[in-house]
């Protein structure tokens, strides 16, 4: 178990600069998740402390060793690939005894680790077979036995889900959960679904550019965005951003209404509500014009436009309104977030 | 094809029929024992002897022989590629002064064998060589090669159809033609006329209609391969195989030749008088064929003999083995051994050898090409192609232009002008 | 993404490549660097070399037959490679709709490339033979003419064409099939939902999208068919005439049998230059069809 | 048109280019067992009494063992030659995505075959090697090494990178991922190039015409021989042939399943 130390890291590929300067320092035993969009830089982050790629500048430390010139072998992690990356022309057992094979360890001392992982995972009935013989989610878990037996430092996955059908990801999401407490290994986890990245971190990394957005808890993460990016990504559906100019009664809408802000600010600036934190409103509000309803069982969602404004509200499943009927809506209290229209940062 | 079960078996008759071999008088064959020599040849009659008979050499001499055995083209390019590099990989080698001698003498290529001439075994008889061929094979005063046999192109034809045509062998060459109609007309079934068309071969037997008809390849410094006679060989040599030789001739050479006539498709061919054993082989052709050669034209009667010689690397470095192995190569034994192969031996005593007389005996055919190879002998003379270092080029101009009127793309004037251009500045290269 | 930990482990990986690399150059390299300095001298039999600046070079250009070879090997070229291009890609259509290939016919297939060259030319010796040949016999079947065949200036070269097709037609077609199978089966289907009729669907979709497939087999056959020898040297030795004197046969002849080495070394670096152009114009070409 | 005459119709097709296909190399056989006499009748005898007697006069006459020995070494070494070299370098290549070592060595056969014979005599003179094993061998190796690379490389590039990664992860080194990892997934192209190798070496006779001796010709070189006297003996010469040609075919058709997949694969990358 170790801590994970990046420090003034720099990845360029050819002229172009993937991850212009980074620090982060990840603790022992977290869970810590990468997200953001495609091209952030997440999966290259994950791939420089795999030592899948080389440092263009700054330190990477494991523990207390720096790693940089270490090959992936040296730095004593695992690591569970995208489309599992196992090897065809092996059974699973070999696929998980051949990490430890290569270490030299002892053969009974690799049997014995590999039956206590397939245990653990469920897979014992699977160790003779290869993988073309596999489903998806068999294939997954013994991707995740084969990081499992080698006992290392760190846990490193990149979107390990992604290649599962929609109920099945729920199901191993919570799996990786719960092994990764009874391990208490330092993991550290890359996907692109917030959804993933809310319900299994500890923190969340959340990735723009190769420039860390913001770290925190989800909780942190999603009551506290560092500014709009990420108060756009966390969270499903996305926030709404409304242009407004703020005044002494609130935030004034372009087309006049004015919503009960609390700010001591003037000017323009971003507003931004969450879906979930609209409710009706009797008088004043703004109007809302509705252009779909989708029922979801739970909730109900209400697509409408505010001036060019497409927006979405959540609102409770008893609520039906009708296409092109017109609603009344205003937002919680304390809920509205603002944000600098030029830089993106949340205005306190 | 080197014939190992032959080879076993005659090389023990061999040491049996060499009686004075070791104990001459005050020649030591095994002076050179425990050397290695490596000889080329050509995959011909003559090579294979050589190849079949070493063995007796090796026992003789104690010297160890290495022969390799390639067709002449590629023994050729192995031979140039390794003399230009001035490697010793080859000691001996077989060449055909006549084509290359004066190109190969000119780089150097030969060990000039007159001085060793004398340091022979008593049985050598080097003075028994015909002095013809001794000269042909002698460029810038140096001997380049033994002779090892003499051939030239003979006209062998079978009796049997010109018997059933009424016909004979025509006296003039003018009379080819009509000879060759009138075997067609009659006996439809064979080819009435075959020799060479193959471009690069064919200089080897054109020559010799070339000069029968009154040709000279040089004449005042100019090519004369157009000149009036030269157009009327080329346009008889082309008639006779355009009209009355083989379809696809152009690719002729012996092989095509030998086995045409051997297999009794051809009723004339112009060939080799070495292809005798090719084309008795089977036995077929032993009794209805007739030896003789090419008719008289208004040149008179030139035709061509030479010789294969047999010389020596000037970058050899078992030099004294290599004469060893050349001296008996071209002994009286061997080449008596030869002449029963069907390959005439350079030494006219050679036909009073009692196994020689036994064998012309045998067969009434023999005594026939063996007459006619003495006329060759007599009267031959080695200008196939061009008398300049680039012989080997200017043969293949002249086969462009009897090609081209055998194909029938030109006429003789028209095939022969471009021909007659290039071999200019052959002529003009050589004398620079 | 390449795949390097360290500076250090992409130095190892590279390392692999280093004999193979050290192996070329020792073999290629110098024959070619040799090759390209002889062509610039004059080397006559037996005596030191000599330089002697383009002389080599123009006196191939001024030379009939190197204009001849141009034509021949042009001619040769382009004639078998559009009757292996066409040959193959038929053969492969059949190949793809038969849908199931028993060994036998798989067999079949590969069996004219493996045959030895030199055997081929010995096969098709004695097929051709203009008076006992059994091609003659078969064309007589269908009341035809016979013809001389490798013998005849005007059919040498399509007669070495046909040789060389029957060779490596099978060879295209499998990298055509290769091709075939490899192309969106959804393309069909939205091509027969909108109505195409069969061979506008083969000139319009499947064609199109075979290019890349096709100037691959192009390249690989514009190697071997620039650099014509095997067979010729095995039949016709570039006869009759000089009817199928292609440029390396003549190149040969050249330095094998008139022993001008400077002069062939010129003919055999313009006969690199030109192989190497035409690759590189096609692969060129390739990359423009790529879709 | 009826899907059912369609198939028909194809198949139909198939066994007419089959048979074509098939013609000259039966051809050959068949006149390799025929007599002197049936094998120039014309027309061409179909009826005729197999006999071996070309066969036996080809090994009596000729030391046709010697020369198929010397092919089977010179061709065996440099195939291995030339995995051994290829093998590293096409995973290097399709790994590092550089592919300029593989095209250098597959420049090799841009250059027409006569332009290195002068040259390779001259070095191997000097080496003291010509007429040796070695030097055939190594200038083979120049014909199976590109082989090796062009079949090899597309394979290689076929392997998810993530599995290449996994064994760094797992702890390979670069020899050790090759060897355990990459070479096992790779096996059929392994196959194909192997066998592709040691064929194009077998038949090809240009650079063994000038480097070998009687000692070490190899049999396509002996053939020469055989195709002068040919023109007087067809049936010895077929006969010849066939044995000439015989073990490429066997090798070629007993993993006829892998070639033709491997060829139709990865051609289409390569």
């Amino acid at each position: 178990m170790a801590s994970v130390r990046l420090q003034g890291l720099r990845k360029r590929f050819g002229t172009h600069d993937v991850i212009p300067s980074l620090d982060l320092e990840i603790n022992d035993h977290e869970f810590m998740v990468f997200v953001g969009p495609s091209g952030c830089g997440k999966s290259t982050l994950l791939r420089i402390i795999a030592g899948l790629e080389p440092i263009t500048e700054g330190d990477l430390f494991i523990g207390d060793r720096r790693v940089n010139d270490l090959t992936p072998a040296q730095r004593d992690i695992a690591m569970v690939f995208q489309d599992y990356a196992l090897y065809p022309h092996m059974t699973v057992y070999q696929n998980m005894a051949f990490g430890l094979e290569m270490r030299h360890a002892a053969k009974a001392d690799i049997e014995t680790r590999v039956l206590a992982a397939a245990r653990m995972l469920e897979i014992e009935p699977l160790l003779k077979r290869r993988p073309r013989d596999l489903s998806g989610g068999q294939r997954q878990r013994v991707a995740m036995g084969r990081a499992v037996v080698r006992d290392p430092q760190v846990f490193l996955f990149d979107e390990p889900l992604s290649n599962l059908d929609a109920q099945l990801r729920g199901q191993v999401r919570g799996e990786i959960k719960a092994l990764s407490q009874r391990l208490q290994t330092t993991m550290v986890f890359v996907t692109h679904d917030q959804v993933e990245a809310m319900t299994m971190a500890d923190r969340i990394v959340v990735l723009r550019g190769g420039v860390i957005q913001q770290v925190g808890t989800p909780e942190q993460i999603y009551s506290t965005p560092a500014n709009r990016f990420v108060a756009g990504f966390i969270g499903s559906p996305s926030m709404n951003f409304l242009p407004v100019t703020l005044e002494a009664g609130g935030a004034r809408l372009e087309d006049g209404t004015l919503l009960p802000v609390l700010t001591t600010r003037r000017g323009p600036a971003v507003l931004g509500i969450r879906p979930e934190h609209f409710e009706p409103a009797g008088e004043g509000g703004l109007a809302a014009q509705i252009l779909l309803v989708e029922p979801l069982g739970a909730d109900t969602l209400v697509h409408f436009n505010v001036g060019a404004v497409r927006c979405i509200a959540r609102v409770a499943p008893d609520t039906r309104p009708q296409m092109g009927e017109t609603l009344r809506l205003g937002v919680a209290p304390g809920k509205a977030f603002l944000f600098d229209p030029e830089s993106g940062v949340r205005l306190g | 094809m080197v014939a190992r079960l032959v080879k076993r078996v005659s090389a023990a008759a061999l040491a049996l029929s060499l009686p004075l071999g070791a104990h001459a008088a005050g020649f030591d064959w095994q002076k050179y024992k425990g050397q290695t020599l490596d000889v080329l040849v050509d995959n011909n009659p003559i090579g294979q002897v050589i190849a079949n008979n070493v063995a007796a050499f090796e026992k003789l001499t104690g010297i160890n022989v290495k022969v390799d055995i390639f067709t002449e083209q590629q023994m050729r390019q192995r031979l140039v590629t390794v003399l230009d590099s001035n490697s010793s990989q080859v000691d001996v080698f077989m060449t055909l002064p006549s084509r290359e001698g004066q190109q190969f003498s000119g780089a150097g290529w030969y060990t000039d064998l007159a001085p060793m001439t004398k340091d022979a075994s008593p049985d050598y008889d080097f003075a028994g060589l015909s002095p013809a061929l001794l000269k042909a094979a002698t460029f810038d005063g140096k001997l380049t090669s033994i002779p090892m046999n003499i051939e030239g192109p003979v006209l062998y034809y079978r009796t049997d159809i010109f018997k059933k045509c009424n016909l004979t062998v025509p006296a003039s060459l003018s009379g080819m033609l009509d000879t060759a109609k009138a075997l067609k007309k009659c006996n439809a079934a064979t080819t009435p006329f075959v020799s060479r068309g193959l471009r690069d071969a064919l200089a080897y037997t054109y020559s010799v209609f070339f000069h029968n008809m009154g040709g000279h390849y040089i004449e005042n410094g100019k090519s004369g391969l157009c000149s009036p006679a030269g157009l009327s060989a080329l346009s008889l040599y082309g008639d006779l195989q355009k009209h009355y030789g083989p379809l696809g001739v152009v690719n002729y050479s012996f092989y095509q030749i030998s086995s045409l006539y051997r297999d009794g498709r051809a009723a004339m061919a112009f060939e080799s008088s070495n292809e005798l054993s090719d084309v008795m082989q089977g036995g077929a052709r032993l009794n209805d064929t007739g030896i003789a050669l090419l008719p008289p034209g208004p040149g008179g009667s030139h035709p061509t003999a030479i010789a294969w010689g047999l010389a020596m690397s000037p970058y050899s470095t078992h030099k004294g083995a290599a004469w060893y192995l050349i001296q008996w190569a071209t002994s009286p034994a061997i080449q008596a051994k030869d002449e029963i192969a069907g390959i005439a031996a350079p030494r006219p005593a050679i036909a009073q050898d009692p196994q020689v007389k036994a064998w012309l005996a045998a067969a009434p055919v023999r005594q026939v090409w063996q007459n006619a190879v003495n006329q060759l002998a007599n009267t031959g003379t080695s200008n196939v192609g061009y008398p300049i270092t680039d012989n080997p080029e200017s043969r293949q101009y002249i086969g462009e232009a009897v090609d081209k009127v055998i194909v029938g793309s030109d006429k003789p004037d028209a095939a022969c002008a471009p021909a007659d251009q290039s071999l200019n500045a052959l002529i003009a290269k050589d004398k620079k | 993404m390449s795949l390097s930990a360290s500076s250090r482990q992409r130095g190892a990986i590279a390392l692999l490549s280093l004999p193979a690399v050290f192996f070329t150059a020792l073999m290629v390299v110098f024959p070619v660097g040799y090759t390209i300095w002889l062509s610039f001298r004059s080397a006559p039999l037996g005596h030191a070399t000599q330089f002697a600046g383009l002389a080599n070079y123009a006196q191939l250009f001024h030379s009939g037959s190197f204009w001849n070879s141009i034509e021949v090997s042009l001619a040769l070229y382009l004639l078998s490679l559009a009757l292996q291009l066409i040959a193959g890609t038929y053969l492969a259509l059949l190949l793809f709709h038969a849908r199931r290939m028993p060994a036998i016919l798989r067999s079949i297939l590969i069996s004219p490339f493996m045959v030895p060259p030199v055997v081929v030319g010995m096969m098709f010796l004695v097929i051709l033979d203009p008076s006992l040949g059994a091609a003659n016999w078969i064309l007589s079947l269908f009341g035809l003419p016979p013809s001389a065949w490798l013998a005849s200036p005007q059919w040498v070269i399509p007669t070495i064409a046909l040789i060389d097709t029957w060779q490596w037609t099978p060879f295209v077609a499998l990298i055509v099939l290769g091709g075939l199978q490899s192309l969106p089966p959804s393309v069909y289907e939205a091509a027969k939902i909108d109505g195409a009729p069969a061979h506008l669907v083969f000139w319009r979709i499947t064609l199109p999208l075979l290019l890349p497939t096709l100037m691959t087999a192009a390249i690989l056959r514009s190697v071997d068919l620039l650099r014509f020898f095997d067979i010729i040297y095995v039949t016709t030795q570039g006869g009759p005439l000089d009817a199928s004197d292609t440029l390396n046969v003549l190149g040969f002849h050249i330095g094998f049998e008139l022993f001008q080495f400077g002069y062939a070394s010129a003919l055999a670096v313009t006969l690199t230059a030109m192989v190497f152009g035409v690759v590189l114009s096609l692969n060129r070409l390739r990359k423009a069809v790529a879709w | 048109m009826n899907k059912r005459i369609l198939h028909i119709l194809v198949v139909a097709q198939l066994v007419v280019v089959a048979l074509g296909i098939l013609f000259p190399i039966v051809w050959m056989v068949m006149s390799s067992l025929k007599s002197s006499a049936d094998v120039t009748a014309y027309p061409p005898s179909f009826l005729f009494k197999p006999t071996l007697e070309n066969y036996t006069h080809l090994l009596e006459t000729t030391p046709f063992f010697a020369y198929a020995r010397n092919s089977l070494i010179e061709s065996g070494a440099s195939t291995i030659l030339g995995l051994a070299l290829g093998i590293p370098a096409a995973y290097a290549a399709s790994v590092t995505r550089s592919s300029w070592p593989a095209l250098v060595t597959l420049s090799a056969r841009m250059a027409p075959g006569t332009l290195f014979l002068v040259p390779w005599y001259v070095v191997f003179k000097a080496l003291g090697l010509v007429g040796t094993y070695a030097a055939l061998i190594l200038t083979q190796a120049a014909i199976t090494l590109p082989i090796v690379i062009w079949v090899l490389l597309p394979a290689f590039d076929a392997i998810p990178r993530s599995i290449l990664e996994a064994a760094l992860v797992d702890g390979c080194g670069v020899l050790r991922s090759l060897w355990r990892v990459a070479l096992p997934l790779v096996s059929s192209g392994l196959v194909i190039a192997t066998i592709l190798g040691f064929v194009f070496s077998w038949n090809y006779f240009l650079f063994a015409l000038v480097l070998s001796d009687e000692g070490t010709k190899p049999l396509v070189v002996a053939a020469f021989n055989y195709i002068g006297e040919g023109s007087t003996d067809w049936g010895g010469l077929m006969a010849a042939a066939t044995l000439i040609a015989l073990p490429p075919l066997v090798l070629a058709i007993a993993v006829q399943r892998w070639l033709v997949a491997g060829l139709t694969l990865g051609a289409v990358k390569g």
